[in-house]
C-alpha cells in the first residue's frame, strides 16, 4: 500500500471515501460496468484501502466515461467518478505512462462508440 | 490579566454560555477530556439572550482581554427565539466596539450545541489564540481596575 | 411663518380646542431661545418666536405635558414628528391630549458656529438672501448662511411630517441625505485611527447628561446611569472607560429607537459628534436588517425587538470593513 | 452579614487528581462572608450531603457554595439537601470544577488557580442570591392529542382510561392515519384494519374522548397545565350531528372522477365521500374543489337524497377554544416525494410504485379488490423488484440522512405476501443492509428468504427504465457476485423514506417546542425522557419524534399517555421560580420586553403611583406572569431602564461573577 | 510696568515650564477653547473663555480621596494624598479669577478642604485682562472689572505687548522667575486699550443688569415666587450649567469597586440632578422646580447671606451660551427682579 499515492488521490479528487456506505448504486448505474475490471464501488473501496497501484495498472481507469451518473445518483455524495479521475491522473502523471497516442484514435472509431467517449479520450489520454 | 514573568501573555477570557446548549457542550468537552486553555472562565446564563451588553463591557472594564458568547444554534434555542435576539444585539454591539476602534477579535459569538463538546474545545482554543495575538486589552480597560 | 403660527395658536386657544401651547420663547439675544408653554394669547403675542434659531425639539416635553389636564397645541417640525411618533409607539405620550400642527422645519442655525468664526458680541442676526448679516458690538459681520447651519439640519433626512392634525404650509418629502458620510469615513479608517478619533472626542465629555436629558428616546423613569443598583451607575467621567461605556450603552439603549433628530450633538457643550454613534447603529440596522426609520410609524417592531431566521451572524463584524 | 459555607468535592480522584482541593477550600475560606470551608471525597454521597446539611444547621448558613461537578448534574441534589436542612434551595450555587476545570486541564497549579477563581465567582454570586419560592399554577384536567393515527388513538384511549377528558384533533375526515391504509402488519401478518378499527370505534365511543375530525390547530397559548388552544373545524359541508353515514350521497354524486387519497390516488372517489368503510366518524365530507354544486351552483343531488338533511353547502370553518393541561403531539409521517429520483422512473411509469401504494394494491378494500395487478394494464406481475433505501440514508439534498427504520421489515412482508399468494411471481429485493432488530424480526426476514425464496441481492438499483414492451428494465449491481444485473421486471416497488408530516413544523412553532433539522420533534432527553418535549406539558407520541413501526409507536403512545396522566393527576404544578420580574417604579411601559417575550408572559397594567414629585399618576407598567415565564431573560436586555430583572440570574449576580472572575 | 512683546510669548511659556507646569487656554479643532498643559508649539487662545472654567485646577471634576485595599476579609486604608506640584495657570479671565475667591470661601473656611488647599497653595494664577468682551458677559454686575483682573499676577495686552504686574507675593515670585525676559514698558497705549474696553463693557446688552433686587435678605421675596414654575418648566435637568460654571462647588463622594479594592473619589454634582441631596429617607427636593430654584437661590440669596453679601456668580456667561434650552441666571434675574 502506498500512502503517498492514496493521499494524492484523496487530495486531487477532494472525495471523502469514508462516506461510502457500500450500497453499490454507482455500479448499478454505471454504463461502462461490463467494460471494467474494477467497478466504481470498488474504486472507492480500494482507494479507502490504499490499493491505488492495482487500480492504476488496470484498464478500468480508461473505461469510465465521466458521465457522472454515479456522482448524480450516489446517495452519500461520494462522487466515485472523481475518484476514478484522480486515479487516472495519478497514472497519467507518471512519465511515459501515456495510455495511447492521439493518432491512434481515428482508427479506433466505430459507429457504436459514444461521442462522449471520444471527447473524454482526447481530454485525458495524454498529458 | 495574568502575566507570568518570562512566560507568554496569558489573556483572561470570559465565556458566557447558555445553560441548555453551550454550557452542556462545555460539560461534554470536559466529559470527553478535550483540553482547552484555563484562560477561559465560564459564566452560566439561562440563555444567550440574557447577556446584556453591559456584562461584556463590564468584563473588559475589569481586565478581561476577550469575551465570547456561546448559545444554542439558531433555531435550536431552548426558549425558541432567544439566540435570534442575541444575534442582533451582539452584531450591533460588536459593530459599535469596532467603530470605536476596539480590536474586533476580542469579541465573538459562537453557536455550540450540547452535543458539540469538540467544537466547544476547538472554539475556545482558537479564540484564546486569537486574543493572545492581540495582547492585553488596553483600549477598553478601566485603569482604576488595573492591578498594580 | 411666525405670524401664521401665532394666529393659529390664538385661534385654537379661543375656540377651546386646546388650553396650552408649546413652542419657543424669545430670549435676551437673537439666538437664546427657550422652549416654553404658553397659556394665553397675551403671552404668545409677547414672546412666541419661530425663526432660524428655534431648533429645539419640543416633543420630549409632551411626555409630561400630555399627562396634564386638557389638550395642548404642539408645533412640530418634520424631524420632531418622528420623535413624537416614536414616543407614542412606546406609550410615553397620550396622543389624544396633543393637537399637532405641523410646521416647516429648518435649516436652523447654530450660534456656536457663528461664534467659532470669531464673531462675538452678537446683538442681532439677519438672513438676507442666505447671507447672514450679524450685528455685533464691534460692528456688522457677514457670513454665508449655510456655514452656520446646525449639523443636524445640514444632513436633514426628511421634510415630511409623519403625524399631525393639521399643517401650516406644504408637507415635504423624505430626503436622500448624506447623513452617513461621516460614519462611512470613520469606518474606512483603521481601528487605531478610529480609536484615536473617539478618544479625542469622548475625552472631552464632562458627563453633564445634556445629551441624555434632551434625547426624546431617553425617557426612562430612572436612567441606569442614575441607578446605584444597575451596576453601571456613575456621575463622573472618572476614567476613559467610563466615557466610552456611557456613550456605548446610551447609543445601544436607543438603537432602533433613535429617530436621528440630532439633539444630542446640538446640545453637547463640548461639541462631541454624538449623533455619529446613533447613526452608526442606524446604518448597521439598515445594512443588516433592511431599511428602518424609527418613528416613521407607530406599529413596526423595533429592529432589536424582532429577528429573522436568516439574519447575518454577529461575526460578520469580524470580516467586513477595515480592521 | 452573610454566612456562607463552601464545600469542595474531590469526586474521588476526578477532581482531586488535578486540583489541590485542600488549597481551594483553604483559599475560599478567606473570602468575605465565608465562615466554613471544607473538602470531602464525594460531596454528592449521603455522608457528603450530611456534611452540608450539618454545616447549614451548625453555622446557621445563609448561603452554600459547592465546588463539584456540573450544576447540570447535581445542582438539584444539593438544593434538596439544603432545603431539608432548612435553607432555601435557591441559596445554593455550584462551582463547576470538574467538567470545566479538572477534566480539561493537566497542570495542577493552574487548574487549582482556575478552580479558586470559579469558586470565588460562585461565592460572589451567592452573596446576592435571594431566597426564592416556587409558585404554583393549577392544572386543567383535560388533554389534547394532535393527530388521530394509531399513536394518537392509543394515547387518547390510555388517557381516557385514567378518567381524564381527552380531545383528538385529526386533520383528515377520519381518524386511523397511515395504519388504516396498511394491508397486513409484520411480523405476524395480521390484518391491520382488523386490529385498528376496533380501537377507532372504541375511541369514538369512549365517553371521555371527543374527536374533532377534519380539524386543525390554529393557535396555542399558555403553558404547562394551562394551555388555551384554538381548534379550527374545517367546513365539511355536512352536518356531523345529522349524517348517519348511510353513503347514499356518495353513490348518487355525479362527480366520480376525484383521485382517491385513501387509495393513494390509484382509483377515484366521488366529490362527496367517506374515506373508507370503517371511517370514524362515519360522516360524509364534500370536497369543494370538485363538488359541482359548490363550483357551479348546479347539482344539489346529495342534498336531495339525504334523508337526514345533513348537507349544508353554506357551512363555514368553525373555531373552538378549549383549555388543556397537557398536549400530546402525534402528527405522524408521510413517505417522501420521489419526484427528484429520475433514475427510478417513478413519475414516468405507473408500474413503479411506492410501498404504501403496494399496500393499497394488495388490500381487499383497495382499487383492485385485493388482487395484485399492475396499475398500467391490470395484468398480474410475474417479476417484481423491490428497491430499499430510496431516499433514506442519503447525504444529498434529495433524500433524508436517516434510516427510515421500517422499510426492511415491510419489504420482507410484501415479498412474502406476494410469494405466498402468487407463487409464480419472482421477487427480488435489492438491499444495502437488512436491518431487523426487533422481536421475531430477523426470523421473519429469514423466512422470506428461506421459506419463500425471495431473492435478496446485496446491491443497489442504479437505473429503472420502462420499456416499450411494458416491461421495466432494472439495472442494478450485485455486489457479492461483482456483476451488473439487468432484470426485466413487471413492477418495481420503491421503499420511499418517511418524513414527518408537513403540519409538524408550524405546529412546533405554535407549541414552542424544538425540532431537529429533519423536522422530527426533539425529545427532552434522547435516552431518559424520550416521550416528552423540552417544553413542559407537551408530549410526543409516534413517528413525529422519529421513524417507528407500529409496536414501537403504540408503546410510545402509551408512554406519552402515562406522562400526560402523571401531569393531569396533579391539582397544581410547581413553577420555576427563576423568572423575570419588573420593578414597577422604574418601568416605562415602553413594551420592549413584551415584544421579545416568546411566551407572552408579559402584560401591561395601568397602575396608580405616587410619583417622586408628590403627584399621583396612573402609569402603564409591565407585569410578568410567573407561571408563564420560563426565565430566558430576553426581556431583561430589551428593557432600557433595567426595570426587568431575572431571579436567580440577576444583573447584579452576573456582574458579581464577572467581577470575581476578572479580579 | 514690565512687558514682553506678544510675539515672544512662546519664550515666556518655555521659561515658565522650566520650573513649573504651565496650563494655558488653547483653541481646539471645533473652535472652542480649553486649558491644556503647555507643550512647545502651543498657541495661546484668543478666545474670551474656555468651555470648562479654570476651577478644574483647584477643584477637579473627579478626585481620588482615599483607597481601600481588600484582601480576602481584610481591608487596608491607603492615604493616597500627595503634595501637589507647583503649577501656573496662565490667561485666566477676570471672572474666573474672581471665582477662586468664591471657592476659597467654601473650601478654605473651616473645616478646611485639604485637597483643595494643597492645590491652591501650589498654583499661581496669572490672569489676562479682557479686550473683546462678548454679549453674554455681565461680570460688571458683580463688581468685576474685566480690564483689571485679580489673580496672583495680571497681564494686559495692548495688541503689541503683554504687560505684567504682581498682585501679591506669589505673583511677584512668578514675575521674578521670568524677569530675564521682561523689560519696562510704556503703558500709554495700554491705557488707551483699557479705556476702549471699558467703553465697550458699558455698552454690553447686559451692562445694566443689577443685583440690587437680590442678596442674603431676599429669601422670603423669592422663595415662593410664582415665576419659578414657568422658568423651570423647560429645564432638562442636565448638569451643563453647573459643570461649566466657575463657582458651582457641589460634589458627591462615591466609592468605586475596582475588584481588588475601593477607590473613594469625589466628583462634581449638580443640584439640577434628581438624586442631588438624596438621603436615606429620599430627596427633599422632589421636583425640577425645587432643584432649579435651589441653584439660583443659592447663587443670588443663600450664598450672599452666608458670605457678607458676596454673590455666587461672576457673570462669565458660560451658562448663557451652553444651556441646551437657553435658560440661565440672567433670565432668572430679569424675571424675578423687582423694578
Amino acid at each position: 500500500m502506498n500512502k503517498n499515492l492514496k493521499e494524492q488521490v484523496l487530495r486531487s479528487s477532494g472525495v471523502n471515501v469514508l462516506k461510502c456506505m457500500r450500497c453499490g448504486k454507482c455500479s448499478g448505474t454505471c454504463p461502462s460496468y461490463d467494460e471494467m475490471e474494477y467497478h466504481p464501488h470498488q474504486f472507492v473501496y480500494m482507494v479507502e484501502r490504499g490499493d491505488i497501484e492495482t487500480l492504476m495498472n488496470s484498464k478500468s481507469i480508461y473505461k469510465c466515461l465521466t458521465c457522472f451518473a454515479c456522482v448524480d445518483r450516489c446517495p452519500r455524495n461520494v462522487e466515485p467518478a472523481k475518484v476514478v479521475e484522480a486515479v487516472r491522473l495519478a497514472a497519467v502523471r507518471q512519465q511515459g505512462n501515456n495510455h495511447m497516442n492521439p493518432n491512434q484514435i481515428p482508427e479506433m472509431l466505430d459507429d457504436d462508440m459514444p461521442q462522449q467517449a471520444i471527447v473524454t479520450a482526447f481530454r485525458k489520454y495524454i498529458k | 490579566m495574568q502575566v507570568n514573568e518570562n512566560k507568554e501573555f496569558q489573556p483572561l477570557i470570559v465565556a458566557f454560555c447558555c445553560n441548555w446548549c453551550s454550557y452542556a457542550g462545555a460539560d461534554l468537552a470536559g466529559t470527553n477530556r478535550l483540553n482547552y486553555p484555563d484562560n477561559i472562565k465560564i459564566i452560566r446564563v439561562p440563555c444567550s439572550c440574557r447577556v446584556n451588553p453591559m456584562f461584556i463591557l463590564r468584563a473588559f472594564q475589569r481586565g478581561a482581554d476577550g469575551v465570547i458568547l456561546c448559545g444554542c444554534h439558531p433555531g435550536d434555542c431552548h426558549y425558541t427565539s432567544g439566540n435570534y435576539f442575541t444575534r442582533r444585539r451582539m452584531t450591533l454591539l460588536f459593530s459599535m466596539l469596532d467603530f470605536l476602534g476596539i480590536e474586533r477579535n476580542r469579541t465573538r459569538v459562537e453557536w455550540v450545541s450540547a452535543a458539540e463538546g469538540a467544537k466547544f474545545a476547538a472554539t475556545m482554543n482558537e479564540f484564546t489564540e486569537a486574543v493572545k495575538k492581540l495582547g492585553p486589552n488596553r483600549r477598553l480597560e478601566d485603569l482604576r481596575c488595573r492591578k498594580q | 411663518m411666525q405670524e401664521a403660527m401665532i394666529n393659529k395658536a390664538k385661534q385654537l386657544l379661543s375656540e377651546g380646542v386646546v388650553n396650552r401651547v408649546i413652542g419657543w420663547k424669545r430670549g435676551e439675544f437673537a439666538y437664546d431661545i427657550t422652549p416654553a408653554v404658553f397659556e394665553n394669547a397675551e403671552e404668545i403675542e409677547k414672546s412666541f418666536v419661530y425663526d432660524d434659531f428655534t431648533a429645539a425639539n419640543v416633543s420630549k416635553y409632551l411626555v409630561k405635558e400630555s399627562k396634564k389636564d386638557g389638550k395642548i397645541l404642539a408645533f412640530l417640525k418634520p424631524c420632531d414628528t418622528y420623535s413624537f411618533n416614536q414616543l407614542i409607539k412606546e406609550h410615553r405620550i397620550i396622543r389624544e391630549n396633543v393637537y399637532i400642527v405641523g410646521i416647516p422645519g429648518g435649516p436652523k442655525l447654530d450660534a456656536e458656529k457663528i461664534k467659532a468664526k470669531g464673531i462675538t458680541g452678537i446683538l442681532g442676526v439677519k438672513n438676507e438672501n442666505y447671507t447672514l448679516k450679524i450685528d455685533t458690538i464691534y460692528g456688522e459681520e457677514t457670513m454665508p448662511f449655510y456655514e452656520a447651519v446646525l449639523d443636524k439640519c445640514a444632513s436633514c433626512k426628511s421634510k415630511k411630517h409623519v403625524i399631525y392634525d393639521e399643517l401650516i404650509g406644504e408637507d415635504g418629502d423624505t430626503l436622500d441625505s448624506n447623513r452617513f458620510d461621516m460614519v462611512e469615513k470613520l469606518e474606512n479608517m483603521t481601528a487605531q485611527e478610529r480609536y484615536d478619533f473617539w478618544r479625542s472626542q469622548l475625552s472631552k465629555c464632562i458627563r453633564c447628561n445634556a445629551c441624555r436629558n434632551v434625547c426624546p428616546a431617553c425617557t426612562c423613569e430612572k436612567c441606569v446611569f442614575d441607578n446605584p443598583d444597575s451596576g453601571i451607575e456613575n456621575k463622573a467621567p472618572s476614567d476613559s472607560f467610563e466615557e466610552n461605556m456611557f456613550h456605548i450603552i446610551r447609543a445601544f439603549h436607543v438603537a432602533g429607537r433613535c429617530t436621528d433628530c440630532g439633539e444630542c450633538s446640538r446640545v453637547c457643550p463640548q461639541n462631541i459628534p454624538l449623533h455619529l454613534l446613533n447613526r452608526k447603529f442606524i446604518k448597521d440596522i439598515n445594512t443588516f436588517y433592511g431599511e428602518f426609520q424609527a418613528g416613521e410609524d407607530i406599529t413596526s417592531l423595533a429592529p432589536l425587538n424582532e429577528f429573522k431566521q436568516n439574519d447575518c451572524e454577529a461575526n460578520i463584524i469580524h470580516e467586513r470593513g477595515v480592521e | 452579614m452573610q454566612r456562607i459555607g463552601v464545600f469542595v468535592c474531590h469526586c474521588g480522584t476526578n477532581i482531586a487528581a488535578t486540583i489541590d482541593v485542600k488549597a481551594v477550600a483553604e483559599t475560599l475560606s478567606k473570602e468575605p462572608g465565608v465562615i466554613v470551608s471544607q473538602d470531602y471525597q464525594y460531596m454528592c454521597s449521603e455522608s457528603g450531603q450530611n456534611l452540608v446539611k450539618n454545616a447549614i444547621k451548625e453555622h446557621n448558613l445563609t448561603g452554600v457554595v459547592v465546588c463539584s461537578c456540573s450544576p447540570r448534574m447535581h445542582e438539584n441534589t444539593f438544593r434538596k439537601a439544603a432545603a431539608s436542612a432548612g435553607l432555601n434551595p435557591y441559596l445554593v450555587e455550584i462551582a463547576n470544577i470538574r467538567e470545566q476545570c479538572s477534566w480539561i486541564h493537566k497542570d495542577i497549579a493552574s487548574a487549582t488557580e482556575k478552580a479558586i477563581i470559579l469558586g470565588k465567582a460562585a461565592v460572589a454570586k451567592v452573596h446576592l442570591n435571594a431566597p426564592l419560592t416556587a409558585g404554583e399554577s393549577p392544572v386543567v384536567k383535560r388533554a389534547l392529542v394532535i393527530g388521530g393515527g394509531i399513536a394518537g388513538i392509543q394515547t387518547a384511549l390510555d388517557i381516557a382510561e385514567a378518567g381524564f377528558d381527552v380531545d383528538i384533533v385529526e386533520k383528515n375526515p377520519t381518524i386511523g392515519g397511515k395504519m388504516a391504509q396498511i394491508d397486513k402488519t409484520f411480523p405476524t401478518l395480521d390484518c391491520a384494519a382488523c386490529i385498528l378499527t376496533p380501537k377507532m370505534v372504541e375511541a369514538s365511543q369512549n365517553e371521555h374522548i371527543t374527536i374533532h375530525s377534519f380539524s386543525e390547530i390554529s393557535d396555542v397559548k399558555g403553558f404547562v397545565g394551562n394551555f388555551t388552544v384554538t381548534i379550527k373545524k374545517k367546513a365539511r359541508f355536512v352536518d356531523e350531528t345529522k349524517c348517519t353515514g348511510c353513503g347514499l350521497c356518495t353513490e348518487k354524486c355525479p362527480m366520480k372522477k376525484v383521485p382517491n387519497e385513501f387509495n393513494m390516488g390509484l382509483d377515484n372517489r366521488s366529490a362527496i365521500y367517506i374515506p373508507f368503510a370503517q371511517a370514524v366518524p362515519k360522516v360524509a365530507t364534500i370536497d369543494p374543489n370538485y363538488c359541482m354544486m359548490m363550483k357551479t351552483g348546479k347539482c344539489g343531488i346529495c342534498s336531495k337524497v339525504c334523508s337526514a338533511g345533513a348537507i349544508d353547502y353554506k357551512q363555514q370553518d368553525q373555531y373552538i377554544e378549549q383549555k388543556y393541561g397537557a398536549i400530546v403531539v402525534a402528527t405522524g409521517f408521510n413517505p417522501i416525494n420521489l419526484d427528484k429520483y429520475d433514475e427510478f422512473a417513478y413519475n414516468q411509469c405507473p408500474d413503479v410504485v411506492t410501498s404504501l401504494e403496494l399496500e393499497r394494491l394488495m388490500n381487499a378494500a383497495g382499487p383492485n379488490g385485493g388482487t395484485l395487478l399492475r396499475p398500467s394494464d391490470k395484468t398480474h406481475p410475474h417479476k417484481i423488484v423491490f428497491v430499499q433505501c430510496v431516499g433514506s440514508r442519503c447525504d444529498d439534498s434529495k433524500g433524508k440522512p436517516y434510516c427510515s427504520k421500517i422499510c426492511c421489515m415491510y419489504t420482507a412482508k410484501h415479498a412474502m405476501l406476494i410469494r405466498e399468494k402468487y407463487p409464480d411471481t419472482e421477487v427480488y429485493v435489492f438491499y444495502i443492509d437488512v436491518r431487523t432488530p426487533g422481536k421475531n424480526f430477523d426470523e421473519f426476514y429469514r423466512r422470506a428468504v428461506e421459506q419463500y425464496n425471495v431473492h435478496y441481492i446485496k446491491g443497489m438499483v442504479g437505473k429503472v427504465t420502462p420499456r416499450s414492451d411494458g416491461k421495466i428494465d432494472v439495472q442494478a449491481s450485485d455486489l457479492l457476485a461483482n456483476e451488473q444485473l439487468h432484470i426485466d421486471a413487471d413492477m418495481v416497488v420503491l421503499a420511499a423514506a418517511i418524513e414527518p408530516d408537513k403540519t409538524a413544523r408550524p405546529l412546533a412553532t405554535m407549541l414552542t417546542t424544538q425540532m431537529d433539522t429533519n423536522d422530527f420533534f426533539t425529545e427532552a432527553h434522547p435516552k431518559l425522557r424520550p416521550v416528552e418535549s423540552a417544553t413542559a406539558g407537551i408530549f410526543l407520541s409516534g413517528a413525529c419524534q422519529g421513524p417507528k413501526d407500529i409496536p414501537e409507536t403504540v408503546a410510545q403512545a402509551s408512554a406519552a399517555a402515562a406522562k400526560a396522566i402523571g401531569l393531569l393527576v396533579k391539582n397544581s404544578i410547581t413553577c420555576n421560580p427563576c423568572v423575570a420580574h419588573s420593578n414597577e417604579l422604574m418601568c416605562n411601559g415602553c413594551s420592549s420586553c413584551e415584544k421579545v417575550c416568546p411566551y407572552g408572559a408579559i402584560t401591561y397594567i395601568d397602575k396608580e403611583f405616587k410619583m417622586p414629585d408628590r403627584t399621583v399618576a396612573i402609569r402603564r407598567v409591565a407585569s410578568v406572569n410567573p407561571a408563564v415565564c420560563q426565565g430566558c431573560g430576553a426581556c431583561t436586555v430589551a428593557c432600557p431602564s433595567g426595570a426587568m430583572d431575572l431571579n436567580g440570574f440577576s444583573n447584579s449576580q452576573i456582574i458579581a461573577e464577572v467581577d470575581a472572575i476578572c479580579k | 510696568m514690565l512687558k514682553i512683546s506678544l510675539d515672544k510669548l512662546d519664550k515666556l511659556f518655555e521659561a515658565i515650564t522650566a520650573s513649573k507646569t504651565l496650563y494655558i487656554p488653547v483653541d481646539r479643532e471645533d473652535g472652542a477653547a480649553e486649558y491644556r498643559k503647555y507643550k512647545s508649539g502651543m498657541k495661546l487662545s484668543n478666545a474670551l473663555n474656555t468651555v470648562r472654567s479654570a476651577k478644574d485646577f483647584f477643584f477637579p471634576q473627579t478626585e481620588n480621596l482615599v483607597d481601600f485595599k481588600m484582601d480576602g476579609k481584610n481591608i487596608e486604608v491607603i492615604d493616597i494624598r500627595k503634595e501637589s506640584e507647583d503649577f501656573v495657570i496662565f490667561g485666566v479671565r477676570a471672572c474666573d479669577a474672581r471665582s477662586f475667591t468664591i471657592l476659597d470661601k467654601v473650601f478654605l473656611a473651616e473645616p478646611v478642604d485639604s485637597y483643595y488647599k494643597n492645590r491652591r497653595e501650589h498654583g499661581t494664577v496669572v490672569t489676562m485682562a479682557c479686550t473683546r468682551p462678548a454679549e453674554t458677559c455681565f461680570c460688571g454686575t458683580f463688581g468685576i472689572d474685566a480690564t483689571s483682573p485679580e489673580g496672583d499676577a495680571a497681564c494686559y495686552s495692548d495688541g503689541e505687548n503683554l504687560f505684567i504686574e504682581a498682585h501679591n507675593e506669589k505673583g511677584q515670585k512668578f514675575i521674578d522667575s521670568i524677569s530675564a525676559l521682561l523689560e519696562d514698558g510704556d503703558t500709554a497705549k495700554l491705557e488707551e486699550t483699557r479705556s476702549k474696553t471699558r467703553e465697550i463693557l458699558k455698552k454690553l446688552p447686559l451692562a445694566n443688569l443689577s443685583t440690587d433686587s437680590f442678596g442674603g435678605d431676599k429669601l422670603n421675596e423669592y422663595f415662593n415666587s410664582d415665576k419659578w414654575g414657568e422658568l423651570s418648566e423647560s429645564c432638562l435637568g442636565c448638569g451643563t450649567c453647573t459643570f461649566v460654571c466657575p463657582t458651582c462647588q457641589c460634589y458627591d463622594i462615591k466609592d468605586f469597586n475596582t475588584g481588588h479594592g475601593i477607590k473613594r473619589f469625589r466628583c462634581w454634582d449638580s443640584c439640577m440632578y434628581s438624586d442631588f441631596t438624596k438621603m436615606a429617607h429620599g430627596n427633599p427636593r422632589l421636583t425640577q422646580l425645587e432643584r432649579f430654584r435651589q441653584r439660583f437661590m443659592h447663587k443670588l440669596v443663600y450664598f450672599p447671606a452666608n458670605n457678607n453679601g458676596e454673590f455666587g456668580c461672576v457673570g462669565c456667561g458660560r451658562c448663557l451660551s451652553k444651556c441646551p434650552i437657553s435658560m440661565n441666571i440672567v433670565k432668572v434675574m430679569k424675571a424675578l427682579e423687582v423694578k
